[in-house]
C-alpha cells in the first residue's frame, strides 16, 4: 500500500528516466540522507564512527569501484585491495611531495594513479577471459603489495616501511591524522562518497553503463553490434580502479592513520568482492547493504557474548566468528545468489502489489 | 650496460660457475612445483565435473593434514588415522555436496566461487576452533616415509636430495597416472566430464550430480590429505600453510584449468622458473621475495598468448 | 527514418522484382572467399553479391557454412582467402565493430540477447554507435549525455512501436519466452539503422504464426526503410515467399545461385537439400 | 495414421499436473495426457506454451531451473515417478533429449554416446551393440565419431543427442524440439529415424515440436497446448483435417498454402481463445 | 570494577603458534595476583582479551573499543602499535609493548605514551652482533653476515642498526627477506644463503617463519651454532621439531625460565591446579610462557608505581603513565617477586622509555634451551644517537608532534 506506484505517470521520456521514477523511493532516499548528514552524526558514539560509519562508507566505496568492474562489465578481479594500495601510497606521495595541497583534492587527485595502473593490468582482459583473469588479476595483487614492500621510495624510506598519515588541515579544519576528529573525517567521506555514488549511477544507466552491460552479459555479441571492446573495458578498469584508488586514500587518510603494504594484501579484496557479491552485482544500493552486512555483523558477533555474559574467551569469539561470516556466506548466496540488492528489489515488488499476493 | 650484464650475462655465468647449485636450485624448484601440482591437481578435478573454481582446495590441505596429526596426537596409530583422516573427508565431501552445492546448482560461476570462499572462512574457523592454532609437526617417521637424504657430489659440488622430497615426486606422479586413467577410461570419470560441460544434459541421460559431487569433493580431499602430508613433512602443518595454496592459481591458469596434465607441467614450471628467477634474477636485483608474483606474472604472460592455458580446452567461441 | 547506404552505385546494375520493387547496384560483394579453421575448410571460394535492397537468402543444409558467412560478412571470422567488396571497393580487415559502425547490424542463430539486461536497454545498445558524449558528460547526466539519451530513447520507441513490443519495454529480457526474444534480437538490430541486415535462422524454434508476424516485420523492414537483408532460414516456405534471390551452400561450397524459383528446380540443390521438391 | 496393429496399453499418463517456476510463475494449469507404449505422441503448440516444462515435469528435470510440480501426478507403467531422480528414472527406461541438444561439447561425438549408457549395467558387449546400432542409425556419426561435439553441426548434435538417448535403451523417449535449426532434409531424416526406431526397437515416444506439420506426419496421436493447457487432442489424421489446426499450425487457408508475403492481413482469433 | 588492562591478543591466523603462550603466560601472571592478592594494590586486575589474529585492522578496532574504559594499550605487534601510536598522544592512554614495537620509542620525549621495556630490537641486534664477535668488534672486519627476516615492518626493524654497524666494522650485511607468504617454504632464501656462505645468519623471524627456517638450515647443514635468532625466534617446540640436529642454534632473550622459582610455584598453586588457565602442563617451562609472565610483571610493577605516587589505588591511564616512566625493577625487587633471573634488573625514566636491560644468549642442547652467555650489554652510545635521530625524523614526518625536553 505504502509502494503504491498507481497514479504516476510519466508524460516525457524525460521523466520516465530520472533517477527516480518512483516517489516513494525519492522519500526513502530523503530519509536516509537526512540520518546519514545529520541524525547519525548528532547521536553517533566515538566507537560508532570508527569501526562502524566510516569504515562501512569506505569499503561501500570500494565495493562500487569493483562493482563497476564485475557486476556491469563483467570483469571479475580478484585485485581490488592492491588498487587501493596505489591510490592510498599516490596519496601519500602527493601530501608529502606538496604538502599545501588540499588534502580532498589530493584524495580525488590519488584515484588517477591507480587508474593508470588499472588500465595497465586490465589490458591482459581484452584476451583472457572468465577465471582465467580473475588469476591474472592476482598478478596486480601480488606485484604491488610486493612494490609496496620494496620500493622504498613510497614510503619515504621510512624504516618500518609503512606509511603513517601527517596531520592535514583544510580551511583551518584538521581533517587527517591522529588528532582529526572523527566528526569530520565521516563528512569528508561521505561528502566524497555520496559524490561518487551519484556519478556511478549517471554512469552506470548511462551509454557507458549499457556498454558494459553488453559487455558483460556477451562480448561477442557487443562487438558484433558495434561495441569497441577495448574500449568497454579499458574504461571500466580504468573508472573502478579510480574509485577504488580513491577508496584506498580515503580508507587510510580518513580512517586508519597509518598503512603497512600488507594491509593491501589478498584478504582485503576477498573482503571487498564479498560485499560487491553478497550486496549484489551490478546494483550500487547493494554495496551499501553489503557493506553493513560484512562491516557490521562480525562488530555485532563480538559484543554479543559481552551483552548475554556468556563466558567465552576472545579466541573462540574469534573463531566463531570466522565461521559464521563463512556460513552466512553461503547462506545469503543460497538465499539469494544476486544479493541483498535483489532481495530488496523482491520485497519492493511484493509492496507494489500489497495486499495481492501476485 | 652493467645493468645489461647483470641482467644477460652474469645470472648464466652464477650457473656455469656453480654447477652443482644450479642443479640444487634445479631440484628445489621440481620439488615446489611438484607440491603446487598436488594443490592445483584438487581443483582442476573439481572444476571438471562443476565448473566450479573451488578456493577451500588450500584450506582442504591444511584441514586434512590437521586432522591426520589431531588423530595422532589423540593417541591412534598413524595408518589408522589416516583411514579416519579420510573419513573426516568423505563426510567433509558429503556435507558440502548437501548444504552448499545442491541448493546452488545452476547457479552463476562466480556464486559458486564466492561459495568456496565461504567454505574456506568456515573451514579455518572450525579449524582453529579444534585444532589451535599452533605449528604441528607432521608424522612423516610414524607413517612410514623414509627422512633420510640423498647426497651427491656432481662436479666435485654438494647436491642434497632429501627422500621424503623423493616420495612427493614419486607419490604424485602416481597420483596422476591414477587420475587420468579414471577420467579417460572409466565409466565415472567420462561422467565427471560431462557433468563439467552440462548440467542438464547429464542429468537428462541419468548422471546422478550428488554421487559424482560427493565422489568428486571426496577424491579432491583425499589429493589434500596428500599434499598435506608432503607439505606438513617439509614445512609443518598450520594454518600458514593456506597461503601457499594461492601458488596453485597460477599453475592452473598455466596449465589449463581443466588440464590433469597441465596441472602437472604448469606446476613443474612455475617451480622451477620462479626458484631459477628468485635465485639469479630476483634476489640480486630487485630485492628478492619476487616468488610472491613472479609465477603469477609468468603465467599472464603465457595466457597473452593462449587464453585457456598451455593444455586448458579451447575456449569454444561461436555465434 | 531509415536511410540505405548512400553510396554510388554501380549503375548499370539493378533488376524489378516479380512484385515490382527496383534493387539497386551491388551493396556487398564476396569474392572468391575462403575458410578454414585448423584443417576443416567451412567455406571454400565461394563468391556472391548482395544488392542494394533485396531480401537474400542463403540456404544449405546444418553446417554447410552459412553462419560462417554471415561471420565473415560481420567481421567475427577473417577469411583465410578472399575478400568482402563493400560498396564497391575491397573492405579492409577491420575489427567486428568497426563494421557495425559501416552500417551492418545482425542477428544471432543462438540468441544472443543481453540477459541481464531491460528490453529497453537491449535495443538502447543498438544504438550505442550513435551516441558519443564523453564520459564527464555521462556521470553528471548533463548536456550532450542527456540529450542524447532522450533523442535516442525517441528512435528506439519507434522501433518498439514498429514491431510490437511495448509491453514488454521493461522487462528484462531473460525472462521473455523465445519467440519475443527473437524480436527483441531484431529491434536491436534495426536500432542501429543499417544499410545492411544480417539475420541468421530468425524464426528457428518458431510456430507459423510467429513465423507470419516475423515475415510481416522483414517485409515491412525492406520496404518502408528500403534495408537490405541477407537471411539465412531452414523453412522452405519463409524462403521461397519472401527472397528475391537465394545462394545455396553444401559443405563449403556453392551449389546454387538464383531466383527461388531456379534454386527450387536445381538438381542440386535437391539431392543435397531440399530432399524432396517444394 | 494410427497403427491397427499396435497395443494400446499406456506406458506414461500425464494427470493434471501443474508447474510452478520460482515459486510464482504458473506454467502448466493442469495438464493431462497419455501415451501409449509402442506410440508416437506428438505435443504440440507456439512458444511458450509449455511443452518443454511438460517434458521436464515428467523426467523430473525441473527442480535444477528451480521449478516444482505442485499438483497432479506422473504415472509410468502404474508407477508414481514424480519423486524418482532423473537418473532412477533413466533406469526404468525413460529418457530426455534436451530442447537445443545439450551435447557435451568438449566430449568427442563416441564419448557422448557412452554417457548414454552410464546407467547400464549389462556389460561392455551389450554396450557395444548398442554403440554399433547408433552407428547404423546415424552413418554420418561413426564418421565424425572422434571430433568433439562442441565442433559438430547443428544436426550433427541432433544426432547426437538422439543417439545418446538410444543409448540407455530406453522404452519412452522424450524428445523435445528435434528439428529446430535443422535443414528440411535433415528434419525428415530424424522423423525418419525416429520412426524407424520406433517400429524396430519398440520404443515409445513422447515429441514436443513447433514444426506441426512434420509433427503430424509422423505421430500416431497428438496433443495441442496452448498456454499451459491442452486445448485439443486427438488422433494425428484428425488433427490434420480440423480447420483450426489447418490455419494455426499448418499455415494453410482455405485454398491451399498461404504465402508469407501475404500474411499482413488481419488474422482471425482463435476460437478456443475468445 | 577494577582496573582495566586488555591485551590485543592474537590466538588465531598464522602467528597463533607463538602467541599463545606468551598470551597464556600473561594471563596467568594476572590471575595469580588477582587470586593471591585480591590484584595490584588490592585491586582486581580485568585483563580481558581482545582477539586480533595479527591483523591490523581488527588491533585498531579493538583500541577503539577498549580506549575509553582500559588504563593501556597492549598492541601486540608492531603493525599496530605503529598504527596507534599517533593515536595514543591523542587519547592520552599509554602503550606497553614489551619487547616490540618501534625502536626510537625509548626517547620517551618525543614518544611520551609508548613503552617498550626491558630491551629493543636494536637492543637486540647489537647484542647478538656483539656475542658472534665475541665481544671485540674488530674480529667482524670481512665476515658476512646474513639478515634473514620478515618482509614486514617487525622484521625490517633492526635494519638501520645493522647498516650503520655493517659500515662501522667492516663486515657485508646481507638481507635475506622473507614474504609473508614464503614463510613455510624458504627453499629460495635458503639456497641464497648458501650461495652467499655467510659466517652467521641472524634471523628476525615470526611465526611460522622461524619453524620453517631452522628446518632449512639442518637441511642445508647450515653449522646451527653460527645461526642467532631474535627472541621471538626461541620457542621451544619450533627446536624441538628438529631435536638434535638444531643442537647449537642461539637465540638472544631478555628472559630465561626459571622452573623453580618462587613465582612458578604460586602459578601452579593459584593458576594452573585451580585450573583458570588454558596453559597446557608442557607450556609451564618453556621460554614463552615465562616470558609472558615477565610482561605483565612489567605492567603490574608500571601499576604500583603509579598507585604509590597517586596514593590512590584506582588509577587512571595518565597514572599508569607515570609508573611505567618510573618503573625499578632491581635484583632485591625481582627476588621479592619471586622472579630471581627472570629477566635482567632495569630501569625506567623519560629519557628512556626501554629499560636496556640486556640479555643473555640460550643456546638450544637438543632437548631444551639453556643459558650460553653472560648478561649482554648493548652499546647506548651507539643506540641512542640512532634512536634520537631516527626519533627526531618521525617527529618531524608527522608534524606537529608534540615532544617534550626530558630532565631525567
Ligand atoms: N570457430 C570455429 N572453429 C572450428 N570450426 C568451426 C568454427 N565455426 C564453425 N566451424 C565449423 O564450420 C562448419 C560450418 O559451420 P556453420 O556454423 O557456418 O554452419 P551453418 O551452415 O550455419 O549450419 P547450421 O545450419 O547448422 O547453423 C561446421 O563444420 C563447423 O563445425
Ligand atoms: N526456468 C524458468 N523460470 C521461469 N519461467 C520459465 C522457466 N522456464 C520456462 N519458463 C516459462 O514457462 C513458459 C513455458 O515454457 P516452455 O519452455 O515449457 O515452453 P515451450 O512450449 O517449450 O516453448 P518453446 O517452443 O519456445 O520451446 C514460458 O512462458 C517460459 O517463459
Ligand atoms: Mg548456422
Ligand atoms: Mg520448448
Amino acid at each position: 500500500m505504502f509502494y503504491r506506484t498507481s497514479g504516476q505517470f510519466k508524460t516525457s521520456y524525460t521523466a520516465d528516466m530520472a533517477l527516480f521514477p518512483v516517489r516513494q523511493d525519492a522519500i526513502l532516499l530523503a530519509i536516509i540522507l537526512a540520518f546519514a548528514w545529520v541524525i547519525l552524526p548528532l547521536t553517533a558514539s566515538e566507537f560508532a564512527f570508527q569501526t562502524l560509519l566510516i569504515p562501512i562508507l569506505i569499503y561501500s566505496l570500494a565495493a562500487m569501484g569493483l562493482n563497476i568492474l564485475t557486476g556491469y562489465a563483467g570483469q571479475l578481479s580478484l585485485g581490488t585491495a592492491a588498487f587501493m594500495g596505489v591510490g592510498a601510497y599516490a596519496c601519500y606521495k602527493l601530501v608529502t611531495i606538496m604538502p599545501w595541497m588540499n588534502p580532498v583534492v589530493a584524495i580525488l587527485l590519488s584515484g588517477v594513479f591507480s587508474a593508470g595502473v588499472g588500465v595497465a593490468f586490465g589490458i591482459p582482459s581484452l584476451r583472457i577471459k572468465g577465471f582465467y583473469l580473475a588469476i591474472a588479476t592476482l598478478a596486480a595483487q601480488f606485484f604491488l603489495v610486493w612494490l609496496f614492500e620494496k620500493w622504498a621510495w613510497l614510503y619515504n624510506y621510512n624504516a618500518s616501511g609503512a606509511i603513517q598519515v601527517p596531520t592535514l588541515q583544510m580551511f583551518g579544519v584538521t581533517v587527517a591524522g591522529p588528532t582529526a576528529s572523527s566528526h569530520v573525517q565521516y563528512y569528508v567521506v561521505l561528502g566524497i562518497v555520496s559524490l561518487m555514488t551519484i556519478l556511478c549511477i549517471n554512469l552506470t544507466r548511462g551509454t557507458l553503463g549499457r556498454t558494459w552491460k553488453a559487455t558483460r552479459d556477451m562480448d561477442i555479441a557487443a562487438e558484433l553490434i558495434g561495441i569497441n571492446l577495448m574500449k568497454s573495458k579499458l574504461t571500466a578498469f580504468a573508472i573502478s580502479s579510480y574509485i577504488v584508488g580513491v577508496s584506498g586514500a580515503l580508507f587510510v587518510f580518513m580512517w586508519r592513520g597509518a598503512a603497512e603494504p600488507n594491509l593491501f594484501d589478498i584478504p582485503l579484496s576477498f573482503r571487498i568482492l564479498f560485499i560487491a557479491i553478497i550486496g549484489g552485482l551490478g546494483s550500487i544500493l547493494g554495496n551499501y547493504l553489503g557493506a553493513i552486512l560484512i562491516v557490521g555483523l562480525p562488530v555485532i558477533l563480538n559484543t554479543l557474548p559481552e551483552t548475554f555474559g556468556i563466558p567465552i574467551s576472545s579466541a573462540t569469539v574469534e573463531h566463531l566468528n570466522i565461521m559464521i561470516v563463512g556460513a552466512l556466506i553461503v547462506f545469503f548466496l543460497i538465499i539469494e545468489p544476486h544479493g541483498l540488492a535483489r532481495l530488496w528489489a523482491l520485497i519492493r515488488e511484493k509492496l507494489v502489489i500489497w495486499p495481492f499476493p501476485h | 650496460m652493467d645493468f645489461l650484464n647483470s641482467l644477460l650475462v652474469q645470472p648464466f655465468a652464477d650457473m656455469f660457475a656453480a654447477p652443482d647449485f644450479l642443479m640444487q636450485v634445479l631440484w628445489e624448484g621440481l620439488v615446489s612445483g611438484i607440491l603446487y601440482a598436488l594443490i592445483a591437481l584438487g581443483f582442476v578435478l573439481i572444476f571438471r565435473s562443476s565448473r566450479i573454481f573451488n578456493f577451500a582446495q588450500g584450506i582442504m590441505v591444511v584441514f586434512a593434514a590437521l586432522t591426520l596429526v589431531g588423530f595422532h596426537e589423540m593417541g591412534v596409530p598413524a595408518w589408522i588415522s589416516v583411514i579416519l583422516s579420510l573419513g573426516v573427508m568423505f563426510v567433509l565431501a558429503v556435507s558440502i555436496e548437501r548444504v552448499v552445492l545442491r541448493p546452488l546448482v545452476g547457479q552463476p560461476d562466480i556464486i559458486l566461487f564466492m561459495a568456496t570462499i565461504g567454505i574456506t572462512l568456515f573451514l579455518i574457523g572450525f579449524g582453529e576452533l579444534i585444532f589451535g592454532g599452533e605449528n604441528k609437526i607432521m608424522i612423516t617417521e610414524e607413517l612410514g616415509i623414509p627422512t633420510g637424504e640423498f647426497i651427491f657430489e656432481p662436479f666435485g659440488g654438494f647436491l642434497l636430495l632429501e627422500q621424503k622430497d623423493v616420495t612427493a615426486v614419486v607419490v604424485a606422479a602416481v597420483l596422476v597416472i591414477a587420475l587420468l586413467a579414471f577420467l579417460n577410461k572409466t565409466r565415472m570419470g567420462r561422467a565427471i566430464r560431462a557433468l563439467g560441460d552440462d548440467h542438464q544434459a547429464a542429468l537428462s541421460v541419468g548422471i546422478s550430480l550428488q554421487t559424482i559431487w560427493v565422489l568428486v569433493w571426496f577424491i579432491a580431499g583425499i589429493i589434500a590429505l596428500v599434499t598435506g602430508i608432503a607439505w606438513g613433512a617439509r614445512a609443518g602443518v598450520s594454518f600458514a600453510l593456506e597461503v601457499i595454496a594461492y601458488k596453485a592459481l597460477p599453475v592452473l591458469m598455466l596449465g589449463g584449468l581443466e588440464s590433469i596434465t597441465g596441472a602437472i607441467i604448469g606446476g613443474l614450471m612455475i617451480g622451477l622458473f620462479e626458484k631459477l628467477f628468485e635465485i639469479y634474477w630476483g634476489q640480486p636485483l630487485l630485492g628478492g621475495n619476487t616468488e610472491t608474483w613472479f609465477a603469477f606474472v609468468l603465467a599472464l604472460f603465457v595466457l597473452l598468448f593462449r587464453p585457456q592455458g598451455l593444455f586448458g580446452e579451447r575456449i569454444i567461441e561461436r555465434v | 527514418m531509415f536511410e540505405g547506404a548512400d553510396a554510388v552505385m554501380d549503375a548499370s546494375a539493378g533488376y524489378v522484382t516479380e512484385d515490382g520493387r527496383q534493387i539497386g547496384g551491388v551493396l556487398m560483394e564476396m569474392k572468391n572467399i575462403t575458410l578454414r579453421f585448423g584443417g576443416v575448410v567451412a567455406i571454400k571460394d565461394i563468391s556472391f553479391d548482395i544488392r542494394e535492397g533485396e531480401i537474400r537468402a542463403i540456404i544449405g543444409p546444418n553446417g554447410a557454412g552459412k553462419s560462417s558467412m554471415l561471420n565473415i560478412i560481420s567481421g567475427f571470422y577473417t577469411p583465410s582467402e578472399g575478400s568482402v567488396w563493400y560498396q564497391g571497393a575491397p573492405r579492409p580487415p577491420m575489427r567486428p565493430y568497426e563494421v557495425a559502425r559501416m552500417g551492418v547490424a545482425r542477428t544471432f542463430q543462438n540468441i544472443a540477447l543481453f540477459e541481464g539486461m531491460t528490453v529497453l536497454d537491449n535495443v538502447m545498445t543498438g544504438r550505442l554507435t550513435k551516441m558519443n558524449a564523453g564520459i564527464a558528460n555521462q556521470a553528471l547526466w548533463w548536456g550532450k549525455a542527456r540529450d542524447e539519451e532522450v533523442a535516442n530513447r525517441e528512435k528506439v520507441e519507434e522501433i518498439i512501436d514498429f514491431l510490437e513490443i511495448q509491453a514488454i519495454r521493461k522487462t528484462p529480457v531473460g525472462r521473455l519466452p523465445y519467440g519475443l526474444k527473437k524480436r527483441v534480437e531484431l529491434a536491436r538490430a534495426l536500432a542501429a539503422e543499417p544499410s545492411i541486415l544480417l539475420l541468421d535462422e530468425p524464426m528457428a524454434g518458431m510456430n507459423v504464426e510467429e513465423k507470419e508476424d516475423m515475415s510481416r516485420f522483414i517485409l515491412d523492414v525492406n520496404d518502408e526503410f528500403g534495408t537490405t537483408i541477407a537471411l539465412i532460414e531452414h523453412d522452405m516456405g519463409v524462403v521461397m515467399d519472401l527472397s528475391d534471390r537465394v545462394v545455396v551452400m553444401d559443405y563449403g561450397k556453392k551449389i546454387g545461385d538464383g531466383t527461388p524459383d531456379e534454386v527450387r528446380n536445381n538438381q542440386d540443390v535437391i539431392d543435397a537439400y531440399l530432399g524432396v521438391q517444394h | 495414421m494410427l497403427d491397427a496393429g499396435r497395443t494400446q496399453e499406456t506406458l506414461l499418463e500425464v494427470n493434471n499436473i501443474e508447474v510452478i517456476y520460482n515459486h510464482v510463475i504458473l506454467v502448466l494449469k493442469g495438464v493431462s495426457l497419455s501415451v501409449p507404449k509402442g506410440g508416437i505422441t506428438a505435443l504440440l503448440g507456439g512458444n511458450g506454451a509449455g511443452k518443454t516444462t511438460t517434458l521436464k515435469a515428467i523426467s523430473n528435470l525441473l527442480h535444477s531451473e528451480r521449478g516444482e510440480v505442485t499438483k497432479g501426478s506422473v504415472i509410468y507403467k502404474g508407477e508414481r515417478v514424480q519423486d524418482l531422480d532423473p537418473a532412477a528414472l533413466v533406469k526404468k527406461g525413460v529418457i530426455q533429449v534436451m530442447e537445443g541438444r545439450h551435447c557435451f561439447e568438449h566430449l568427442t561425438v563416441e564419448e557422448n554416446l557412452m554417457t548414454g549408457a552410464y546407467t547400464r549395467h549389462d556389460g561392455r558387449g551389450a554396450v557395444d551393440a548398442d554403440l554399433q546400432m547408433v552407428y547404423d542409425y546415424f552413418p554420418r556419426l561413426k564418421e565424425r565419431r572422434k571430433s568433439q561435439a562442441g565442433y559438430t553441426s547443428g544436426g550433427e548434435q541432433q544426432m547426437v543427442a538422439i543417439g545418446r538417448a538410444l543409448m540407455s535403451r530406453p522404452e519412452c523417449i522424450l524428445l523435445d524440439e528435434p528439428s529446430m535449426g535443422l535443414a528440411p532434409q535433415l528434419v525428415e531424416q530424424i522423423f525418419e529415424i525416429v520412426k524407424s526406431v520406433n517400429e524396430n526397437e519398440g520404443v515409445s515416444f513422447l515429441l514436443a515440436e513447433q514444426n506441426t506439420n512434420v509433427a503430424l506426419r509422423y505421430a500416431h496421436h497428438g496433443y495441442i497446448l496452448e498456454s499451459g493447457r491442452v486445448v485439443m487432442d486427438g488422433s494425428a489424421a484428425d488433427l490434420r483435417e480440423n480447420p483450426d489446426v489447418k490455419e494455426f499450425y499448418l499455415g494453410m487457408s482455405e485454398e491451399g498454402r498461404k504465402s508469407f508475403r501475404d500474411v499482413r492481413s488481419y488474422r482471425r482469433r482463435k476460437r478456443w481463445l475468445s | 570494577e577494577g582496573l582495566y588492562a586488555p591485551n590485543m591478543a592474537y590466538r588465531t591466523g598464522p602467528f597463533a603458534a607463538l602467541g599463545i603462550p606468551l598470551m597464556n603466560g600473561q594471563a596467568d601472571y594476572m590471575t595469580m595476583l588477582n587470586e593471591r592478592d585480591g590484584g595490584v594494590g588490592g585491586v582486581p586486575v580485568d585483563f580481558s582479551e581482545c582477539e586480533t589474529g595479527y591483523s591490523t585492522e581488527k588491533g585498531v578496532e579493538c583500541y577503539e573499543k577498549t580506549k575509553g574504559t582500559a588504563i593501556v594499550t597492549q598492541p601486540w605487534s608492531t603493525g599496530i602499535t605503529l598504527q596507534v601510536l599517533p593515536k595514543t598522544n591523542v587519547d592520552e592512554i599509554p602503550i606497553l609493548a614489551p619487547g616490540y614495537g618501534f625502536s626510537p620509542m625509548s626517547e620517551g620525549g618525543t614518544f611520551q605514551w609508548a613503552y617498550n621495556p626491558p630491551a629493543s630490537y636494536w637492543d637486540g641486534a647489537y647484542m647478538i652482533v656483539s656475542h658472534i664477535a665475541g665481544g671485540d668488534m674488530s674480529t667482524l672486519k670481512g665476515k658476512k653476515i646474513a639478515f634473514l627476516h620478515l618482509d614486514h615492518p617487525f622484521g625490517k626493524e633492526p635494519l638501520p642498526l645493522l647498516e650503520q654497524m655493517a659500515e662501522e666494522h667492516g663486515f657485508e650485511l646481507v638481507p635475506v627477506p622473507v614474504g609473508l607468504k614464503e614463510m613455510q617454504n624458504q627453499s629460495a632464501q635458503w639456497l641464497q644463503i648458501r650461495r652467499e656462505r655467510p659466517d652467521n645468519v641472524i634471523m628476525w623471524g615470526w611465526g611460522a617463519m622461524n619453524s620453517a627456517a631452522i628446518q632449512e638450515a639442518v637441511k642445508t647443514r647450515y653449522p646451527m651454532d653460527q645461526f642467532y635468532g631474535v627472541w621471538w625466534a626461541g620457542h621451544d617446540p619450533d627446536l624441538a621439531a628438529v631435536g638434535e640436529e638444531g643442537k647449537g642454534y642461539k637465540s638472544i632473550s631478555w628472559s630465561m625460565p626459571q622452573p623453580d622459582s618462587g613465582l612458578m610455584a604460586d602459578i601452579k598453586k593459584y593458576v594452573i591446579d585451580t585450573g583458570k588457565t588454558q596453559t597446557t602442563e608442557d607450556q609451564l617451562n618453556s621460554v614463552f610462557y615465562q616470558r609472558g609472565l615477565v610482561m605483565s610483571m612489567m605492567l603490574a610493577e608500571g601499576i604500583k608505581a603509579a598507585q604509590e605516587h597517586t596514593g590512590n589505588a584506582t588509577i587512571g591511564p595518565k597514572d599508569l603513565r607515570w609508573g611505567l616512566e618510573n618503573l625499578n625493577i632491581t635484583d632485591e625487587k625481582l627476588a621479592e617477586l619471586g622472579m630471581e633471573g627472570m629477566v635482567p634488573p632495569f630501569s625506567t625514566s623519560c629519557s628512556n622509555h626501554t629499560g636496556h636491560s640486556g640479555a643473555w644468549i640460550l643456546e638450544w642442547d637438543g632437548a631444551k634451551f639453556t643459558q650460553a652467555s653472560d648478561l649482554l650489554q648493548a652499546d647506548q652510545s651507539v643506540i641512542k644517537s640512532l634512536a634520537e635521530a631516527k626519533a627526531a625524523e618521525y617527529a618531524d614526518a608527522n608534524a606537529p608532534w608534540p615532544v617534550v625536553e626530558c630532565d631525567s
